[in-house]
């Protein structure tokens, strides 16, 4: 039978998260881990390099505005229809981080790369593109397998962060969690050395042997530190759960246009509560 | 019956669908959005599209992984991107304006557009706004290249670019644009006169068809309907939808 | 909404696989689709070239007997505790068909990268193994993003087979299927021209926007023909439904050491009825 | 206290598995999968067994793939293999006696070995069969290889080799096996005459230790009802588990 695991507050896993650790963060979709963001944010972790899967959304943003982040490796930073991420762009623009551009399949590619044990790993297209001419790390050579010769193809270098983590639906008392449909969350917990999750609700149960919710869950051999939060994708969504605060965003996006409105939002927001509202 | 710009744009992309069943299109796209919807149903689910970040219109579940596999197994038949800057070889720019990295005017990035633009075999260029600032000679940063010497794997690359002008199908052999159609209420002068980079001319150019008024009433009923699950903003206010969610 | 999907036979279904057909199927897990592989030996099919997934089992062993394959690449062929492969080891040691020996992780690195659309796939260990000596399509480079230079690894290509097929827990009117936590299958049908599913039960609703089953669910976008067939995977198991048959299992090894006993097993078995009982 | 056999080597192995957490066990492996289950057991649950093909005892999910991925990642920290063949230098052969391809005798093949051997740091082999048909002096086809050249990348390979008689411990530097213990009622003569290859001896070469009385009960109690989920026949025939299932 299989250990439980103990739970752990949400600060106790951002304690868990050095200066300078390399994190591999998926994109800000269903169970995005804010309320671990806030912690982090409130124990002024610095010096972060963070790969965004493939991309940022206000989990960078907030990252960057509050001096979390020294260099951000991603293919796109922004939120979508409700705007762009006004301290990402600053930072870029400033040269206050150092950003690494990449294209989404390339990072996934890495990361899955991370997840087989492999040094590195092809990819097609790319070529041509200014994303792997500033690329030093990436490198073409010609397909072995080509039938005449040629065929120039990308090779990425595989990332294997020390630390991922996210907000999943459920997990239960033996340390698994459920992320259902959200395979990449897998992958990434495979490929980086730590997993730390929040959980929506605890399942009375075991995730693993449940016939229909094992293919979404990813096995306690993976998961360093589990804590309980209620609400902790907020006001982002939780798939099942609660819709993305739209009107959270929009007003974010307008008072993070300023460095003293980023300081507003974050001492309302952050600081403020223990919990984002 | 009168139409509005965006309704125009919807049905100037639907011509481009058709025949095509696996369209995609990425996130912020409602107009492409709308045309991918309106070619399902004209055709009763025949073309398939997959609306990236949508949880109704994305019959796949495994996240952009997924997606991007699709498209590297020659599965995508037609996707969409857009620019900052567009030049006239086709090569766009997501990443910004000015000189990399600390760039003047930082935009959100390449997302997937540097492999995309070479494995689906018909990309359509949109952007709205047209003008020499966007529609540029050189663009400062290559996301994604228009065309790729020979020996480069690629199965496809720019097949038009649509503006809020003009409509430009794109010359594999060449690497240039050709002004195909132009909006009415717009003359061959004034895309000229808005282009930053050099362009041939159909002969000859016309005018944009309007709408088809069937498809009008589509787009302004079942399409906005559907599309307000993903973009309530947008079917909101420029496709009239009334019934949005409260969450807007 | 997502237009609905025809069902077939297993007959029909067995006649979309042509001769000469390259194949590659999963192992003999739960949901092998034993229903199909009877009606492609009923059917006559000749000449494949079968990628087994990586190892084969009684699906292995009873297309080999019926003369249906002319080539197999697998990592292994047995039935593990029940016994060796008979029809197997006589048409290796015979030279009746032409074996590429592989290894496990080889086969699903090489589908993972027809999955993904590259043509090769880097892979750690093999190196010093006759796998590798006899199987002139791989190669070994030095891996480019070694600091010193030197570390040879091995390279294998993409596997993306003609066809994969197998037996689904459930399928939906859409053409959606079900497979749980068999993961490979899904990997599989990405990488397969074409997918083939017998289904064990039919699923009133949609499997792609049910919370809990999508993760477990194959798009209907990668599926060219379902049919329904219960016990289809009979006499071998699918979990949550049946078992697998270890006394039938012990009695076609034991009456298929012989060429003669083999064809009476079929003449019962596969002939006799048009489903396995 | 009486043993068998099976209840010795479960013992043996069980010793080798001290310390060590992440324990993987193949297809058609009672014996070590029993080791594996006593060693979670005394552990209270910190060694965790993976059984390849059990359901109740593979915590992961995603099937072979998983699994192998979990050894490139570095996270298997002992792993089993046989051989219908293994040689002096620790090279396995699990594809078939004679010349390739059209063996004399064809075994199942090499599944994961090749890989396995080079990247889970402690590989234990196991083959109750002592004989010099099986202990050869150079196998007839390298499934595995027991060493590698340097700049090759290889975490570990052999730890051991078990067999009915006698268990082996593998010197990484030399290549070669030295015979540590002989099961009682074996001597060393008896070792050399049914071993093909040469080996060295240590000093002193010792009679392997009977099954400690408190792990036997466990075996022939929880353990073995335990394994009867993955192994009912074993688990009857050789562990006297009287509850069996009825499709043994």
């Amino acid at each position: 039978m299989p250990a439980t695991a103990p739970m752990m507050s949400v600060e106790e896993l951002a304690a868990r998260i050095p200066d300078g650790a390399h994190l591999a963060l998926s994109k800000d979709d269903s169970g995005t881990a804010i309320a671990l963001i806030h912690a982090m944010i409130r124990g002024g972790v610095k010096n972060l390099h963070v790969v965004y899967v493939p991309v940022g959304g206000l989990m960078a943003d907030l990252l960057i505005g509050a001096g979390c982040i020294a260099t951000i490796e991603c293919s796109g930073v922004s939120f979508g229809e409700l705007g762009l991420a006004p301290r990402f762009r600053d930072a870029v623009q400033s040269g206050a981080i150092r950003i690494k551009d990449a294209t989404c399949p390339a990072i996934y590619a890495a990361v899955q790369a991370g997840e087989r044990g492999i040094p590195f790993t092809p990819i097609r297209g790319i070529l041509g593109s200014d994303v792997l001419s500033y690329r030093d790390d990436w490198k073409v050579v010609d397909n072995p397998f080509a039938a005449g010769g040629g065929d120039p193809i990308v090779l990425v270098p595989a990332i294997n962060p020390d630390i991922t983590f996210f907000h999943a639906r459920w997990g239960d008392r033996y340390g698994n969690v459920w992320v259902g449909k959200r395979r990449e969350l897998a992958t990434l917990a495979h490929a980086a050395r730590e997993t730390l999750v929040t959980v929506e609700d605890l399942y009375d149960g075991n995730l693993m042997t449940d016939e229909t919710l094992v293919a979404g869950t990813i096995s306690s051999l993976y998961i360093s530190g589990v804590a309980h939060v209620p609400h902790g994708a907020k006001p982002l969504n939780l798939d099942g759960c609660y819709d993305i605060d739209r009107k959270h965003i929009r007003d974010y996006i307008r008072e993070a246009q300023t460095v003293e409105g980023f300081a507003a939002y974050l001492d309302r927001t952050v600081f403020g509560n223990k919990v984002a509202a | 019956m009168a139409f509005s710009r965006e309704e125009q744009l919807i049905c100037v992309i639907a011509r481009m669908l058709e025949g095509q069943r696996n369209i995609s299109v990425g996130t912020n796209s409602p107009i492409p959005a709308a045309a991918a919807l309106l070619m399902e149903r004209l055709t009763d689910g025949w073309a398939r599209p997959l609306l990236l970040g949508s949880s109704r219109h994305y019959p796949a579940n495994d996240g952009g992984v997924e997606f991007h596999d699709r498209a590297a197994q020659g599965r995508v038949d037609v996707f969409f991107l857009g620019g900052g800057q567009i030049d006239g070889e086709g090569n766009i720019n997501l990443v910004g304006i000015g000189a990399y990295p600390k760039m003047k005017v930082r935009l959100p990035g390449s997302f997937g557009s540097a492999f995309l633009y070479l494995t689906v075999p018909r990309v359509i260029l949109f952007r709205e706004e047209h003008s020499a600032r966007v529609l540029v000679p050189k663009v400062d940063f290559i996301s994604a290249a228009g065309w790729s010497p020979p020996g480069v794997f690629r199965r496809g690359g720019p097949y038009a670019l649509i503006t809020s002008m003009a409509v430009f199908f794109y010359d594999k052999d060449r690497h240039r644009f050709r002004l195909d159609y132009v909006h009415a209420g717009n003359s061959v002068d004034d895309v000229r006169a808005n282009t930053g980079f050099d362009f041939d001319l159909a002969s000859p150019v016309r005018e944009t068809p309007p709408p088809e008024p069937d498809r009008l009433a589509l787009i302004r009923g079942e399409i906005a309907a559907e599309l307000a699950h993903l973009y309530p903003k947008f079917a909101a206010e420029k496709l009239g939808y009334t019934a949005a969610a409260a969450n807007v």
